[in-house]
């Protein structure tokens, strides 16, 4: 294919990953060109329902509803991702068990000092509603229909998630693996690391998978990447981002 | 324009030309007492009475001058100022003539009149109550006057003849009231020249009323 | 002499073609502006018909997912920012204005009017920037429950900062338009500089500073980006979380912008049309200023004609 | 002066929507002379002027009725544009362009199709020593014209309206905006100019029509609010003998 | 005899007390607006200088998160954006408000006085409502219902729209400035309307239409919220007008959300700043020039 | 102020002034000659010429009048203009003399004279060239030649006295000479009037140059 | 008028920068009377008249020597504020607050000091009256001064000069701006004013300052193009028998 450009909309967990692949596969092709923008999971969906990007992505299942509105979607799951709870690094707790982190994104539990930490106010960051990994996030960790705390600030990435986390003291988010870096600090979860092994190993329960979706049948370009990315060359990629690979 | 200024000064100036010939035909009447009484006094008196009535000709103008100067009239108000100019020299002529009168009855001195005068103050009563009249029109603006009165003028003109045949007849009957008669003379032909001088008067009226200058000779 | 008597009906048709060259723009441009209007009315209506005005304007829970599409909060959230601003920015700005204006030596207002121009131009992200880099650490050092920085008074500073410039300098221009002669004319009577200001130009440039203090209100109200930046966008009513009143400004909010700014990617359906009901709330909630504004000037005007 | 007659109107009127702004004129401007139009403020002066090229035109909602004639002919039978070339027109403040000096008073010729560069520069030379303007400006015809002072600024607008070699020139108060000695300067031009042009003009100061016109119409407002022509005659006459009770009026002062 | 009290020394000294302590409010005033100038933008300009190189202006940002990289391709992207808005916003705005001052303005026509009214009023309104409105309504028609994506002309339209109303009003107002004196004059001199808005009206009124065009153009370069939701926010130089990008502004609102790249974000902003100051030195000398060419 | 218009027709009207001057010249000449030579109908043209002289004047004084309407002349235009009024009037007047004279030359008819005439012709000449002088002094603002031209009208005065006296020795001699010896006096008396009103124009000529009316008698 | 004088200036000079606009001017300003200002543009008339209530120190770079005297006093050495109450002021364009006519003409008595209710309605009405204005909007005092015709405006301005009791009142062509009528009524108002004010008028209408003036006084630039006193005097004497060949040149239009 030959001055081909592949548009990328969608999940802001996604984007990173999707920007070192279409990075890749650039290299490959010289002529090709991948565009990756955010902006979130339901982007990613309502984008490539639309007909307005080539893939869009996604970072948790697309729903029913999704699909009766876009019948035409196609689904390729790509990699799978953890999901990570992250604290300002001057916050000295390094393990919350679950409860405790549902209790603190639902805003039962304001104050560190109710968890074992110092006295001193919990802000909880957490993502707007579209997103991704906020809905895989609040199945996973809330079961029921426990809802986030509207004293939660809400920042619409994973990066701004992190940006706001590590900027805040006593702040709480939880990011995608793939973010994850030295400026926060990582909670073990019911004294389980999230780490790509744990979460392979199944001990570490916040998983959720990452899609790639078009509309109707992928051009052949689109194809052709799609190719590259399932292959052992692109999960390589994303086994090396800190993401699950999809054959695990 | 700054109307009440010009109006009061226009208005102003017609009483003041109406003054003038106020003193005129006093000085007039006065002459022919001083004439038929051989009043010397009274004579010199007149005579420099007369100098006021130049100054206030020599005003009237000076202040004309100042109004065309500083109010720039036109139309009617212009017209009215140069009349009212015209007007004022005219009686000052008269009053030349009042003054003229006055200088002959020096000049008989003592001496007597070679006849009685009967004729001649008639003519200046007459002269006296034309310029009266004149000057009613004058400030009623009235044109039929006007020319009524310089109608009377032709009156004035004939007796005026009459006189002088009459001081004719005197001199060829006695050579040596010659010089007398001579006097008597210049005293009548003054009195018709200011008669002329009213007609003038009229005109002036008249072409402040129509604008054109007519002859009412 | 070489004027020639041609090109009449050359003239006249360049003219008419001209003419309708215009015209059609002008109708596009029309069109255009009136287009959006009705496009964000038609795509407003379904929400303000299945979820109802009342609802949408009191209803306190926006939670999409669930179908609840409650704006009241947001309004607050906007209300209050606003508020913050003018009363944190309007004196200063004010000040500023007549400043410059009247009181200032050349020189120096050679150095504060480009300072307001600068001001004016810089782009309201580099504000959103400042603020979340410099004034939210600095308002999270107020010891208050759930303070985190993020919330109404930072947004309220840093629009404090992005209106400053606006109403000062239109009130500016405003009081420089007054005619110089009122000035020779209060000075001429004994006034002193102070009592002209006050008792002559001020009231004459009344209607301009009123529409500098409204230009200054649409700012604040249509600001978005700097204030997704600053405001924590969190869905919720404010509220004194220390009891202390004036603790709300300390609360996170969202603003009716940033609502729209943060949402509208991936609202479909009724949520997305919950947005552009949100922006038509916007919209007449800009137009109810205007028009208070002007009614105000009118009435300060009729009391005087 | 000649008592040949250029300008006529006909039992023309004029409404401004629904108001009547001139009722009933009738006059007949003569030839190369001066006439004046005197009256006051708002007695439709400046519309009767503006007739005579039609620039009333300009205005939504006018309306007329009679008629208006430049040589005999109709001149709403005309095209505008060809009249307005024969009928020029100078306004009350100086208006040149803000273009130079030359390009001012090109502007009118280029117009009308002239290219011929050295014929271009031989009508400005002329009109602008017909405005009296020439010698001030002959070195400099590539400065902006509003450089110049207002009395050369008026100067250069007339030399701009000869430029398209009208037959009549229409004022509206062209010394109005003038100093005295600009003034002077523009009274001294149209008593040359009258030998070439006919020339009308508007003008609040009656000394001013006393001083420059041959011929002087007066006008005044009736009941109606409409503009009445009162008395039409040589200058002399109206200033010396006018008809009508109100032109010694309004010239004596003696209105309002 | 005086009905109020005399100017007396005491009256006159509370006078002059009244004016002494106004003043030096004002003043205060003054000082701290010049004051939070100097802290904003001296903060952003300090703590981005050092991250300006040679390099920082002849890269792209590498990986949208990273916060890697330079800016050049916003730069890029700004710039076709800039030139794609105008494209569309100045003839039509240029024209539509001589039409409205030129034509409209001078008839009495039913059809164009209801054709001003609803034009000012539309014009008016659009020019106060917030520019998110033109995101989403840009985002709903251009992005969406049109199919052009994120893209540089799903953003110059929605960002046509936005100074559309500038431009017009602009215009209308640069034309209303020129003096009705040269129209008069013009026609009176037998030119036709177009003739005279060509050599007499335009001309003249340049100065205010380029300010105008220039103001749109400063608009554009700081506009954020209408660009996140219509450009998309890629990062790579943009190759065909259907292209997502990232125009300056947005750098950085990404740079600052995004990631901890903090003093990046200062940089581009100081960058974005002094952009904008030259544009608007720009304004004051093209202005100045224009109306000095025309004052000669 | 437009001025070329104001000097052009003030120089206009100081030219009318002194063609006037020129034709009241003439008739005083003429005057004399039908008088020597008994030419009646001389003296008659001379009556009807007169009447152009009236009408010269009353033109003088029209266009003075729309001058002052529609140029507004002040200070020393102004006071010229009313001079050249003035002194048109003036002129006029001393046309009237030499028509009185022909009108004496016609009622002498056919009878001789009663005295060959000498001195009456001198002064005549006199009064012409006194008037020509106060023309040039007039044209040229002259005051110094003005006041000289004023001066020598105690000469013309002096002169009348002789005749006058040597009139009435005549009529003394034999009294029937004194019809004819009282028109000869009427002449003469014409003539000391003419040069009183020179005398006039001189002092109109120091008001125009200096704004005072002053007294050159 | 009287003899006695109130303004005086000796040997008084200004500067614009370095540039000296009035050159050494002695002139005694005569008590209750009118006195004119004439000359040409630029000569310096206004920056005279406004030597009299120190408006020029509102220009930068202005610097004056010599003397001003008001009464025999210093000007320089009085307060400012209350010098421009003794010596009023009315401007060539009407300049009414943009307040009710009641409100501009309280404006100065308020500025003063004046709070009594009656006092000050029966002050305003008096200059108001004084103003020749009372008649036409005693009904509507509560009017807009905007809405009243360019005439009433500069009479309200003079009402307005009149409140704050002054003993002299400077005017800068006061009736400029106005058209005949308008203007015909300030100069009424003028002679009926001078019966207790002391007034100043520059005006360039050299027909209004000799119809409406007791003295005049003719300045004009030297080489230097500095503002001198050319000649003082009876306004009568100015326009019939000026003693300077200049100022006959000025008045019987002989410049430039
Ligand atoms: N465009 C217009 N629309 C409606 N009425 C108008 C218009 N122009 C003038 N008028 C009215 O027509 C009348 C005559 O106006 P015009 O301007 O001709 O008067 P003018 O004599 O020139 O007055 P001025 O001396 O003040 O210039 C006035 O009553 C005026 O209000
Ligand atoms: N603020 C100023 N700065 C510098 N020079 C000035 C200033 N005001 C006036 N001048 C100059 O001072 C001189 C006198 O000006 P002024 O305004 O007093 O003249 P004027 O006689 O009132 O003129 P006009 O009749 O045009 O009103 C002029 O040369 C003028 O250019
Ligand atoms: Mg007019
Ligand atoms: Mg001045
Ligand atoms: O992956 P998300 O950006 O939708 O959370």
């Amino acid at each position: 294919a030959q001055d081909e450009e592949i548009t990328i909309v969608g999940s802001t967990t996604v984007q990173p990953l999707a920007e070192l692949l279409g990075g890749a596969w650039e290299a490959m092709n010289p002529g090709v060109t991948v565009t990756v923008s955010g902006g979130g999971s339901s982007v990613g969906v309502t984008t490539i329902g639309a007909g307005n990007c080539d893939i869009g992505t996604a970072s948790r299942e697309i729903t029913t509803a999704e699909m009766s509105r876009y019948p035409n979607l196609r689904v390729f799951t790509i990699a799978k991702d953890g999901i990570a709870i992250i604290t300002n690094q001057d916050n000295p707790l390094s393990n919350l068990s679950s409860a405790q982190v549902r209790d603190i994104f639902t805003g039962d539990i304001s104050n560190w000092s109710e968890v074992g930490g110092p006295d001193e106010g919990i802000v909880v960051v957490s993502r707007e509603e579209g997103s991704g990994t906020r809905t895989a996030f609040e199945e996973l960790v809330f079961a029921s229909s426990a809802i986030i705390t509207g004293l939660a600030i809400l920042q619409p990435s994973n990066g701004a998630v992190m940006t706001t986390v590590s900027t805040t003291p006593g702040s709480i988010g939880y990011v995608s693996f793939g973010y994850l870096n030295d400026s926060v600090r990582v909670l073990s979860i019911n004294g389980v690391v999230p780490t790509a092994a744990n979460a392979v190993a199944g001990r570490y329960p916040i998983v959720r998978p990452l899609e790639m979706l078009t509309n109707g049948d992928p051009s052949p370009a689109v194809q052709a990447f799609l190719d590259f990315i399932l292959g052992s060359e692109g999960q390589a990629i994303a086994v090396d981002e800190g993401y699950l690979s999809i054959s695990e | 324009m700054h109307r009440d200024a010009l109006d009061n000064e226009l208005l102003a100036l017609r009483e003041e030309v109406v003054a003038m010939s106020g003193r005129v035909r006093t000085a007039i009447r006065e002459s022919m007492v001083s004439l038929k009484s051989r009043d010397l006094s009274t004579a010199q008196r007149l005579i420099e009475a007369d100098e006021e009535t130049n100054l206030m000709r020599y005003g009237i103008e000076e202040r004309c001058l100042t109004v065309v100067a500083t109010q720039q009239p036109v139309a009617g108000d212009l017209r009215a100022l140069f009349s009212i100019l015209e007007i004022a020299t005219e009686i000052e002529r008269i009053g030349d003539y009042a003054k003229g009168i006055a200088r002959i009855s020096i000049a008989i001195g003592d001496k007597p009149l070679i006849k009685p005068i009967v004729t001649i103050p008639v003519v200046a009563d007459k002269i006296c109550s034309m310029l009266e009249d004149a000057m009613k029109a004058f400030i009623s603006g009235s044109g039929d006057l006007a020319r009524e009165v310089a109608s009377r003028d032709g009156e004035i003109d004939l007796l005026n003849d009459r006189i002088q045949r009459e001081i004719l007849t005197f001199t060829m009957e006695d050579p040596r009231n010659i010089p007398g008669a001579l006097q008597l003379t210049w005293v009548a032909h003054n009195l018709e020249r200011a008669g002329d001088r009213i007609v003038n008067i009229c005109e002036r009226i008249m072409f402040t009323i129509t604008g054109e200058l007519t002859d009412l000779d | 002499m070489s004027i020639r008597k041609a090109g009449m009906t050359r003239k006249h048709l360049s003219d008419l073609v001209m003419k309708s060259i215009f015209r059609i723009s002008a109708f596009a441009s029309v069109a255009i502006v009136v287009l959006i209007g009705l496009f964000i009315l038609r795509e407003a209506l379904p929400a303000f018909r299945e979820i109802g005005v009342w609802k949408l304007l009191t209803g306190t829970e926006w939670r999409p997912g669930q179908n609840l599409f409650g704006l009241l909060s947001m309004i607050a959230g906007s209300g209050l920012v606003t508020l913050g601003a003018i009363v944190l920015g309007l004196p200063l700005a004010l000040g500023c204005g007549i400043f410059m204006a009247e009181i200032a030596p050349a020189w120096i207002r050679g150095i504060v009017k480009p300072s307001i121009e600068l001001l004016a131009g810089i782009p309201s992200v580099i504000f959103g920037l400042f603020g979340m880099v410099v004034l939210v650490p600095l308002v999270r050092g107020i010891d208050y429950p759930g303070n985190a920085g993020f919330g109404l008074l930072s947004a309220s500073i840093v629009l404090a900062v992005m209106i400053l410039p606006t109403i000062a300098s239109v009130s500016e221009v405003a009081i420089r338009s007054v005619p110089d002669e009122y000035r020779q004319g209060a000075l001429a009577l004994g006034s002193t500089r102070w009592e002209t200001i006050r008792k002559v130009i001020l009231p004459a440039a009344r209607s301009g500073i009123l529409s500098a203090v409204v230009l200054g209100l649409g700012r604040a109200v249509g600001e978005t980006i700097a204030m997704i930046m600053v405001i924590g966008n969190s869905v919720m009513m404010p509220t004194a979380a220390g009891g202390d009143p004036l603790g709300i400004f300390l609360s996170r909010a969202r603003t009716l912008t940033g609502n729209i700014a943060v949402e509208m990617n991936y609202a479909t359906g009724l949520h997305s049309q919950a947005l552009f009901a949100t922006g038509v709330i916007l919209f007449l909630l800009i137009m109810v200023i205007n028009s208070t504004a002007r009614a105000l000037m009118a009435r300060s005007m009729g009391s005087s004609r | 002066m000649s008592d040949e007659h250029r300008l006529r109107t006909e039992g023309y009127s004029l409404f401004y929507g629904s108001f009547r702004a001139l009722n009933d004129i009738t006059v007949d401007i003569p030839a190369n002379a001066i006439t004046s139009i005197i009256g006051p403020s708002g007695c439709g002066k400046s519309t009767f002027l503006r007739s005579f090229n039609r620039m009333n035109e300009l205005i939504p909602g006018v309306r007329i009725t009679g008629r208006v004639l430049l040589d005999g002919e109709d001149i709403f039978l005309e095209d505008v544009v060809a009249l307005r070339k024969k009928v020029g027109m100078v306004f009350q403040r100086p208006n040149p362009f803000p273009k130079t000096i030359f390009d001012n008073v090109a502007y009118g010729p280029r117009i009308h199709g002239a290219r011929d560069r050295g014929g271009l520069a031989a009508l400005v030379e002329r009109s602008l020593r017909d405005a009296a303007l020439w010698d001030e400006v002959k070195d400099d015809l590539q400065k902006s014209a509003l450089a110049l002072s207002g009395g050369q600024q008026q100067r250069l607008c007339i030399a701009r309206a000869l430029a398209v070699e009208p037959e009549v020139i229409l004022m509206d108060e062209p010394a109005s905006a003038l100093d005295p000695i600009a003034t002077l300067r523009i009274e001294e031009l149209l008593q040359a100019l009258k030998q070439k042009y006919t020339i009308v003009i508007v003008t609040h100061n009656m000394q001013q029509a006393a001083r420059v016109s041959d011929f002087t119409a007066f006008m005044m407002t009736d009941e109606q609010r409409a503009g009445n022509l009162v008395e039409f005659g040589p200058t002399k006459q109206i200033f010396t003998t006018p008809r009508d009770r109100r032109t010694e009026d309004y010239i004596s002062g003696r209105f309002g | 005899m005086r009905r109020y009290p005399s100017a007396g020394s005491w009256r006159m000294a509370l006078r002059k007390a009244g004016q002494g302590s106004a003043f030096s409010l004002f003043w205060m005033a003054g000082i701290a607006a010049t004051a939070v100038m100097l802290a904003v933008v001296g903060y952003v300009v300090v703590k981005g200088a050092p991250q300006l190189s040679p390099d920082f202006f002849t890269t792209s940002p590498r990986g949208g998160l990273s916060g890697e990289g330079g800016i050049a391709s916003t730069i890029v992207t700004t710039f076709y954006l800039v030139l794609m808005t105008l494209l569309v916003a100045a003839p039509l705005g240029v024209c539509a408000a001589i039409y409205m001052v030129e034509y409209a303005g001078a008839t009495r026509s039913h059809l164009a006085v209801g054709f001003l009214r609803v034009a000012r009023f539309g014009v008016e309104t659009l020019a106060g409502i917030p520019s998110i409105i033109f995101g989403l309504f840009g985002y709903a028609l251009f992005v969406t219902a049109l199919h052009f994506g994120f893209s540089l002309l799903s953003a110059s339209l929605a960002g046509a729209c936005l100074i559309l109303p500038v431009v017009i009003r602009t215009a209308e107002e640069a034309l209303k400035a020129v003096p009705a004196g040269y129209r008069e004059a013009s026609l009176s001199l037998g030119a036709n309307r177009w003739e005279t808005i060509r050599k007499v009206v335009l001309p003249s009124a340049l100065p205010g239409l380029t300010t105008g065009l220039i103001l749109g153009v400063g608009r554009v370069l700081s506009e954020t919220a209408v660009f996140y939701v219509t450009l998309g926010g890629s990062y790579r130089t943009p190759t065909s007008i259907l292209s997502s990008g990232r125009t300056m502004a947005l750098h950085v609102y990404y740079l600052a959300m995004e990631t901890r790249a903090f003093e990046k974000a200062m940089a581009t902003g100081a960058v974005l700043i002094l952009l904008i100051i030259a544009v608007n030195l720009a304004i004051n000398m093209v202005s100045r020039r224009l109306s000095a060419s025309m004052r000669g």
